[in-house]
């Protein structure tokens, strides 16, 4: 966190100044490691054994905080006999279909009464609606989660952290005791993470397992607890919230499927649940397309639901890329994103490239993706050649920040309006420009059109205001139309607000309230120092401005704060409502102990204990019964590439985890398989605090190129030593896919560990290197296969094997040899390593 | 003395920054200093005395000198356009300072001395200004002394005791140096005790100088500064016994006193490279500083630290 | 910061080593009281942000685009191009602290330390270095002529001459930015406050404060450096909380401003000119041989 | 004495800077330093565009140019601080390694060339009207999809709310679904 939010940072310093202890938790002794209290070094990868061993430890100590547990969780509720745990099945859950790589999560359910999830596989599991879900409020049944839970953890001890993790038991205990004794009623404990957890082929399930382990210790929903995701780029949460991604709508609504979602009606009824806010869907999708469609979406024709593309499966970036190297996909937008460096197996994004009709690139300077076709690694390598590259490239200029108007939500959901300090100079367009002229010179070249196709992009609203010289396009006015209006055309106060009849609009249901009374929440800048610590008037964070998530949990089932000094928000009965720092996340008039009435609906069927709002059973989920498409509780899997087999199970990897067939992709050989010494290092990779992601802005900026000038990679000197590798000299890093070389730095903040008996050398690579900008490298992502998570389609970069040795790599066609040569010696085919 | 083990540096980099003046610029400029100085000086004992022959030598030597030395200053400036900022102030605390006021009196002096001598015109304004001139000359020749010993370069601020008198028997041998080169017998005479003088003033100040300067003297012993000052100890015993050999012949007194001048030159280079090589090593820097606090009581040895990253080691 | 009037009218001194507010010995009437700074190494994560503040304020340029090898340190060290420098130092803590024998990585940021007796100031020969009214040390642009006097007189190895530029620079204690009522560019962008701001006496006493705490917390190896006006630069103005001696961050361990020995040098000097004059006098008048 | 000789600072020292290293020998242009965003026209209020901590920043504009770009003190994520990354937008937004102008490289060329922004707009314009038009998909095995699987977009963590939301809503009214940011990776 030091490392890559290091203004974050500052107020995890704070809380060390008052008391709290820092645990750090990473491969790497890193910044962050520098000013923690502890730092646990482990291989990586293996997260969700150390976690999972402090479930174990919390559950059969008893130290889980029982009342929290009980009211707030689904730890009560029984789960279908059907359903059969990898206790049972050796590393497998039940319903696994292995030769479509699937599950089919229908056995996870609860006990007669399938509930949809809140987010990731949305739909409606199979079986009989409505049912309630029977609970053990004794947690002694033993279908019920609790149960599950003991006997799915019961293998996760100290023993199999050192095993797997190479935590030696002492760390492990002390790191236990830190948890334990800073949970309860009085304390509270958080957990920061980002792609160190999540770039894995079981990412989700690392979350999920942290998730666990904070229900149990009742730190989700209260001040100072949670898990807290530090996200990426300055508006990544925004990117996801309205999200420019495959299988999303604004505010979370599912992008629909085809077959399945054919009327409006099909796709609400396949994913609402009865209970909790989510149950109003169908007034956020209407509202939606009316933001889009306007006057043409009307009740007769399904408010134009049809004019929404379906999906047919995952159409991640990597499907994309697939898509392209197949000629499908022939024009190719990049908006901010540099996938010849910051995507995994850089060669197969540029091989893509190389077959689009065109290219469109919107950027800063000419980054690698702009210029692969005449001076990327394939063109030395002679894989490619200029001349035959038949793409078209355009390269735009983009305005920067500073030139615009427009909001970013940071990590902590809070939209942030920036204004434009001055106007762009050249070519250079704010991304709002591009797009609204783009649609509008689209629009006229269709106009008139009697296409049905085209009927969505004439139909369109597309009329903002523009200003200036350059007729930039009103980003407010874009704002107002996501916050949305009401029936008379006046800007939404709230979500609740919004209706399924088509009288109201909203662009995205989540940020309604963003420009409440016609004003732009997002811009206000009332100084923290005249707030108090929540700084409600700063900003403005969805949903409703509430700060903290789920915070009914931070009062007891009776609704007052589980303790003075951690209060958040109560009941009030003097008022009858629910009152606090933070906007209550919790119908305002439902008392504490609440039972909704029969038959009751959306938020007016939570129960007063019903602290998980989004849930549709509004508790937190310590089994998943559905959601996720990798089993409803997290289980170790090693990583894609792994130098060790898995010590919990006979199942080596996730089964369904995402892998390719391909020459450029190829994985590494089992552990113990022939073959398998070749690749005896595990690498992992990581961020510097002075560059930025794939370098696009730093590696051009000279203040930050001069702080870390070159491609290094850490080792430890007893791997340098193993290795022959000097200090300040070079090193060749081969993966099974490619061969990379970077300056060594010899370190003991790399630290060689034990597992399962033997030492484990991680090598450390900073992946933010290219060849393009003020200081180069080797990007360290040519190293990367693609194995994906199943769940969210995320690369897995944070753990794959390699050799390293002294020296640098060979150029040219040399360097293909080179990497022929260790597929030889490993005996690697397109099929190693992609068994379920 | 500190056990090598305990000695630490970051990464071995040096703690002070080394002087960015260049050779032959600085060090030219030392020796040319101190040469125009002491010429000044015999110039203008020559003109009480009645030695015309001298007189004129010198004169002259002392004003190429010390042109050629405003040269080199100027041509190591930084800004040698902003040469005229050095008389914004006057500044004791500032050797450089002082020295520039010096110059600015002692250098048309010597001008003015030489040239009427040679044109042999303005008799009274000519001895008027030999003797300005003599008067400034031996100021001119060591104060550069006071300049280098007035950093933090370990080799020459350890050794500010003994270094202007290094500097003045160095400006004493080049000067007389130049009076044999220039002078005939007799009037070299002065020039042939000056340079007795002159050497031996040289040779004790700079031995007591390295002694006394304990870790300190490497620099001066080792490296091109070792050579340097090797080199000149030579050329000051060649200069010596020429000197005591010059009365008999006028070639001997040529080349004796091209040997002092060597010599004088040599000092104030090796000088020169020492400090540069002294101001590069932390370890001059830091091991007296740390015997200074042990010393004092306030050493801190209980912690042991060491920059546990390869290649930090500072050892020589 | 306060006008500090109380002390007028100002005694001017000529004496090379006044003690108490250096503005008071450089002729400002009506000063403001010294300001500085205390880093806190304790604090610092290392993320340099300091280094970049202060070349985006000042305009300095890059350093150069070289891979040290000296850990995450690739601008090696003060100069005219870098005027905050992060050290960083992995080592091991020492057996007696509370962290026994563990890895440890020590990050601290350099600066100029505004000595109170500045050597660079002492020796500049055109004036271009000055003390302000805030009691820091500036070089003025307008007025540096590069003769490189003051580089290596620093104690510290602060102040360089910048190639190509000709001129030397450092920290100015971003004087215009005192000026205008603003935190240095470093202290303000310091996450952490590792880099803390202010009159010097407050410093102080926050510098003590933290040290009694670190050394409760079983942290042996903290101790302050530069804070001590009664050391051989009369006390900096900008010091530090170290964990580790001196010149283990590239410090010198007892730094003296070497003009303290300046009256003995001159001394020396004049001795040796009069020694001079006496032997040329001998040469001329002695007995002839 | 004229004016020059009088501001001589040699001259001046004697009075109340004997040493010359204060006041006697500050230049005139040191005695007028001040900080340059105390005279800016304009100071906009920014958020820093790097990470998602999202500390705040001022925009010092001065003659319609970005003089200084530094923490917000006001925000109480960042409470006036930036790490190196948000200390360095200045040079990230007015460096000289920013291109300013559109470039092209036609098919099977070696070198771009420069392009007409509106030039270029049109013809992006036509390849998505013609890649769509010759990818359009009404039907994937028997299911209804309506779309094409022809254009393709990558990015959007680095971009605004509201750009991201023309883009989605472009993109989706286009048909075109492989739609993705850094979410994903
Ligand atoms: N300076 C800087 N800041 C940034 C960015 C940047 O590029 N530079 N990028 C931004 C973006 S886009 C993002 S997504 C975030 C990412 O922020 P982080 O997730 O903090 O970034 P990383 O450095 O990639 O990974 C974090 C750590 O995970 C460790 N790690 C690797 N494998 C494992 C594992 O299996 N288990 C555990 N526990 N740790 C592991 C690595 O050693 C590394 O120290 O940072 C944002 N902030
Ligand atoms: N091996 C490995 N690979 C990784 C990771 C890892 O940890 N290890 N991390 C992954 C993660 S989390 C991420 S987020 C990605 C990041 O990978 P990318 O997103 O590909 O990397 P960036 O360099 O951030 O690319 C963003 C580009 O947007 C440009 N840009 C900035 N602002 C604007 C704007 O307003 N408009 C336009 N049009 N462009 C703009 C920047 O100049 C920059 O070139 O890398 C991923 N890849
Ligand atoms: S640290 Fe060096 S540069 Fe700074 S004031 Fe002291 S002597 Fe001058
Ligand atoms: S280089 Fe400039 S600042 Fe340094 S001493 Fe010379 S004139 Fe003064
Ligand atoms: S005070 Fe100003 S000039 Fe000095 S280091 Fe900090 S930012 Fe740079
Ligand atoms: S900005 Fe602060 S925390 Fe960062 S390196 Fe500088 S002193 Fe350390
Ligand atoms: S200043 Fe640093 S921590 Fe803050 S938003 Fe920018 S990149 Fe992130
Ligand atoms: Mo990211």
């Amino acid at each position: 966190m030091a490392e890559c939010h290091p203004v974050g940072f500052q107020w995890v310093m704070e809380a060390k100044a008052r008391g709290a202890t820092v645990i750090h938790v990473d491969p790497r002794f890193s910044r962050t490691s520098a000013l923690a209290d502890l730092h646990v070094p482990l291989r990586a990868g293996t997260d969700i054994v150390l976690l999972g061993a402090i479930v174990n430890h919390v559950l059969s100590t008893g130290k889980d905080f029982r009342d929290y547990v009980l009211h707030y969780t689904n730890a009560a509720t029984i789960v279908s006999e059907e359903f059969a745990d990898t206790e049972d099945l050796d590393g497998i859950f039940s319903g696994l279909i292995a030769d479509e790589r699937r599950y089919d999560p229908a056995s996870w359910s609860y006990a007669g009464a399938p509930t949809p999830a809140a987010a990731g596989a949305r739909a409606w599991p199979t079986g009989a609606r409505g049912g309630t879900a029977e609970t053990d409020p004794t947690l002694s049944h033993p279908r019920c989660v609790f149960q599950i839970l003991r006997r799915h953890f019961s293998r996760y001890t100290p023993e199999m952290v050192e095993e797997v993790c190479g935590i030696p038991r002492e760390h492990f205990a002390k790191l236990c005791a830190a948890l334990v004794e800073n949970s309860g009623r009085e304390r509270t404990t958080a957990f920061c993470y980002a792609v160190g957890w999540t770039q894995h082929t079981v990412g989700v399930q690392y979350i999920r397992t942290a998730a666990i382990l904070q229900l149990l210790l009742g730190n989700i929903g209260r001040p100072g607890g949670g898990i807290i995701a530090l996200r990426g780029h300055a508006s990544i949460q925004g990117s996801t919230d309205i999200p420019t991604l495959f299988d999303l709508l604004p505010g979370y609504l599912p992008m629909p499927q085809a077959g399945a979602h054919d009327s409006l009606s099909a796709y609400v009824a396949s994913f609402v649940p009865e209970k909790g806010y989510w149950a109003d869907a169908r007034a956020y999708t209407v509202s939606l397309l009316k933001a889009w469609w306007g006057d043409a979406a009307r009740a007769e024709n399904d408010f134009c639901f049809d004019y929404l593309p379906r999906l047919t499966g995952s159409h991640g970036t990597y499907e994309t890329v697939l898509a392209q190297l197949a000629g499908e996909c022939r024009g190719y937008f990049l908006v901010g994103e540099n996938p010849a460096v910051g995507s995994a197996n850089g060669r197969l994004q540029r091989l893509a490239m190389a077959k689009l009709d065109w290219l469109v690139v919107r950027d800063f300077s000419l980054i690698e993706s702009a210029t692969w076709w005449k001076d990327g690694p394939e063109i030395e390598t002679g894989e490619l050649s200029t001349e035959e590259i038949a793409t078209e490239v355009f390269f735009f200029p983009a305005a920067a920040h500073t030139e615009k108007d427009g909001s970013f939500t940071n990590t902590q959901r809070m939209l942030q309006w920036h204004h434009a300090a001055v106007v762009p100079s050249g070519d250079r367009r704010s991304d709002l420009w591009f797009y609204y002229h783009l649609g509008r010179r689209i629009r006229d070249k269709l106009a008139g059109s009697t296409d049905e196709r085209d009927r969505p992009v004439l139909d369109l609203t597309w009329d903002y205001p523009t200003h200036g010289p350059l007729e930039e396009p009103s980003a407010e006015a874009v704002l107002a139309e996501i916050n949305g209006t009401d029936a008379d055309g006046n800007p939404l106060a709230s979500f609740g607000a919004l209706a399924a009849d088509g009288s109201t609009s909203c662009g995205c249901w989540i940020y309604a309230g963003v420009y409440a009374g016609g004003v732009n929440q997002a811009a206000r800048r009332r100084p923290g120092r005249e707030q108090g610590h929540l700084a409600p008037e700063w900003g403005w964070a969805w949903p409703a401005n509430r700060r903290v998530l789920y915070n009914r949990a931070s009062a007891d089932p009776e609704g007052h704060p589980w303790s003075g000094r951690k209060a958040l928000v109560w009941w009030d009965s003097d008022t009858g409502r629910w009152t606090g720092h933070d906007v209550p996340d919790f119908p305002a008039t439902t008392p504490p102990g609440a039972t909704p009435p029969e038959g009751a609906r959306g938020a007016g069927a939570l129960g007063g204990d019903d602290a998980f709002t989004m849930q549709a059973d509004g508790k937190a989920w310590l089994f998943a019964p559905s959601g996720l498409v990798d089993g409803p509780l997290p289980a170790h899997y090693e990583p894609q590439d792994s130098p060790f087999a898995n010590r919990l199970y006979a199942q080596l990897h996730n089964p369904v985890r995402q892998v390719l067939r391909r020459r450029e992709s190829r994985y590494g050989p089992d552990p113990g398989a022939p073959g398998s010494e070749v690749f005896p290092y595990v690498a992992t990779t990581y961020r510097l605090t002075e560059h930025h992601t794939a370098g696009g802005m730093s590696r051009w900026v000279p203040y930050l190129s001069e702080l870390q000038p070159e491609m290094f990679c850490e080792v430890s000197p007893q791997l340098a030593a193993e290795r022959g590798l000097t200090h300040g000299g070079y090193a060749t890093i081969v993966s099974p896919r490619a061969a990379i070389e970077a300056r060594v730095l010899v370190t003991e903040r790399m630290r060689p560990l034990t597992v399962q008996g033997r030492p484990c050398h991680q090598v450390g690579l900073p992946y933010h290197f290219g060849p393009n900008g003020l200081v180069t490298g080797d990007a360290a992502n040519e190293l990367a296969g693609l194995s994906l998570d199943p769940n969210v389609h995320i690369q897995e970069v944070k753990a794959f094997t390699v050799d390293i040795v002294p020296g640098r790599r060979p150029r040219g066609p040399a360097l293909l040899a080179l990497v022929d040569d260790y597929q030889r010696r490993a005996d690697l085919s397109d099929e190693t390593g992609t068994a379920p | 003395m500190v056990p090598e083990a305990s000695f630490t540096s970051y990464y071995g980099r040096p703690v002070i920054n080394a002087p960015v003046w260049r050779s032959p610029e600085v060090p030219g400029y030392l020796f040319l200093g101190g040469l125009a100085g002491t010429s000044s000086l015999l110039a203008a004992g020559a003109a009480l005395t009645g030695r015309p022959g001298l007189r004129r030598g010198a004169a002259l030597g002392a004003a190429s000198a010390i042109g050629l030395s405003g040269v080199a200053l100027v041509a190591d400036l930084g800004r040698p356009e902003r040469f005229a900022n050095m008389l914004r102030v006057f500044k004791v605390t500032s050797p450089m300072s002082v020295g520039s006021w010096l110059l600015t009196a002692y250098g048309p002096a010597a001008g003015l001395a030489a040239l009427a001598d040679v044109a042999g015109i303005l008799p009274r304004t000519r001895r008027a200004a030999t003797l300005t001139a003599g008067a400034l000359g031996p100021a001119i020749a060591t104060y550069t002394a006071v300049l280098l010993a007035d950093t933090a370069v370990p080799a020459w601020h350890e050794g500010h005791r003994e270094l202007p008198f290094v500097f003045a028997g160095s400006a004493a041998t080049a000067g007389a140096g130049l009076g044999l080169l220039v002078a005939a017998r007799p009037e070299n005479a002065p020039a042939r005790r000056l340079a007795l003088a002159g050497t031996i003033c040289e040779l004790v100040a700079a031995n007591v100088m390295v002694h006394r300067l304990g870790l300190l003297a490497a620099p001066y012993r080792n490296g091109r500064a070792g050579r340097l000052m090797r080199q000149g100890e030579a050329f000051t015993l060649v200069g010596l016994a020429g000197s005591l050999l010059a009365g008999r012949s006028r070639t001997l007194g040529v080349l004796a006193g091209a040997a002092l001048l060597g010599a004088s030159a040599c000092t104030r280079f090796g000088i020169f490279e020492a400090g540069m090589a002294s101001a590069r090593d932390p370890r001059d820097t830091v091991v007296p500083q740390r015997e200074r606090l042990e010393r004092r009581g306030l050493g801190d040895r209980a912690v042991a630290s060491g920059t546990g990253a390869p290649g930090s080691d500072g050892a020589r | 910061m306060t006008e500090t009037t109380a002390r007028a009218p100002r005694r001017v001194s000529f004496s090379l080593l006044e003690r108490g507010d250096p503005a008071d010995a450089t002729g400002y009437r009506a000063h403001l009281e010294r300001v500085g700074f205390f880093t806190d190494t304790s604090v610092c994560i290392g993320c340099k942000a300091c280094e970049v503040a202060c070349k985006e304020w000042n305009g300095v340029p890059d350093d150069g685009f070289r891979l040290t090898g000296m850990s995450f340190d690739n601008t090696g060290g003060l100069s005219g191009n870098t005027w905050r420098h992060v050290a960083f130092v992995e080592t091991h803590a020492p057996a007696a602290d509370a962290g026994d024998g563990e890895l440890r990585w020590l990050m601290a940021s350099d600066v100029c330390k505004h000595c109170t007796h500045a050597a660079c100031l002492d020796v500049c020969p055109t004036g271009a270095l000055i003390r302000t009214e805030f009691g820091t040390v500036v070089v003025q642009d307008d007025v540096c002529n590069g003769c490189g006097y003051c580089v290596p007189a620093c104690p510290f190895g602060v102040i360089g001459r910048r190639e190509h530029d000709g001129r030397a620079f450092k920290c100015t204690l971003c004087y215009d930015r005192l000026r205008a009522g603003m935190l240095p560019a470093c202290a303000q962008t310091c996450p952490t406050d590792s880099i803390q701001f202010g009159p010097l006496d407050d410093l102080r006493m926050r510098a003590e404060r933290r040290l009694r705490e670190l050394q409760d917390a079983g942290v042996s190896s903290a101790r302050l450096y530069g804070e001590d006006p009664e050391d051989g630069i009369g006390g900096a103005g900008a010091f530090f909380l170290l964990l580790d001696e001196p010149e283990v961050y590239g410090l010198p361990p007892d730094p003296v401003v070497t003009t303290r020995d300046l009256p003995c040098l001159w001394a020396h000097a004049a001795v040796a000119a009069a020694g001079l004059v006496a032997t040329a006098l001998t040469c001329f008048f002695g007995r002839r041989r | 004495m004229p004016g020059t000789v009088r501001s001589w600072p040699v001259l001046r020292q004697w009075r109340r800077d004997p040493s010359a290293r204060g006041v006697a020998a500050r230049s005139a242009r040191t005695g007028d330093r001040v900080a340059r965003t105390r005279d800016v026209d304009r100071v906009a209020k920014s958020v820093c565009p790097y990470c998602a901590v999202g500390c705040g920043q001022d925009i010092y504009v001065k003659g319609g140019r970005i003089v200084q770009i530094e923490g917000d003190a006001d925000s109480p994520v960042s409470r006036g601080r930036l790490c190196p990354k948000g200390a360095a937008t200045l040079q990230l937004t007015t460096g000289e390694n920013r291109l300013s102008k559109v470039l092209y490289r036609r098919p099977h060329a070696s070198a771009f060339e420069e392009l007409d922004l509106d030039t270029a707009m049109d013809m992006v314009a036509d390849r998505v009207v013609a890649t769509r038009r010759a990818t359009f998909a009404w039907e994937d095995e028997g299911r209804r999809v309506r779309r094409t699987m022809g254009i393709a977009s990558l990015g959007g963590a680095t971009l605004d709310n509201e750009e991201n939301y023309l883009m989605k809503k472009l993109y989706t009214a286009l048909g075109a679904l492989q739609i993705e940011n850094q979410a994903r990776i």
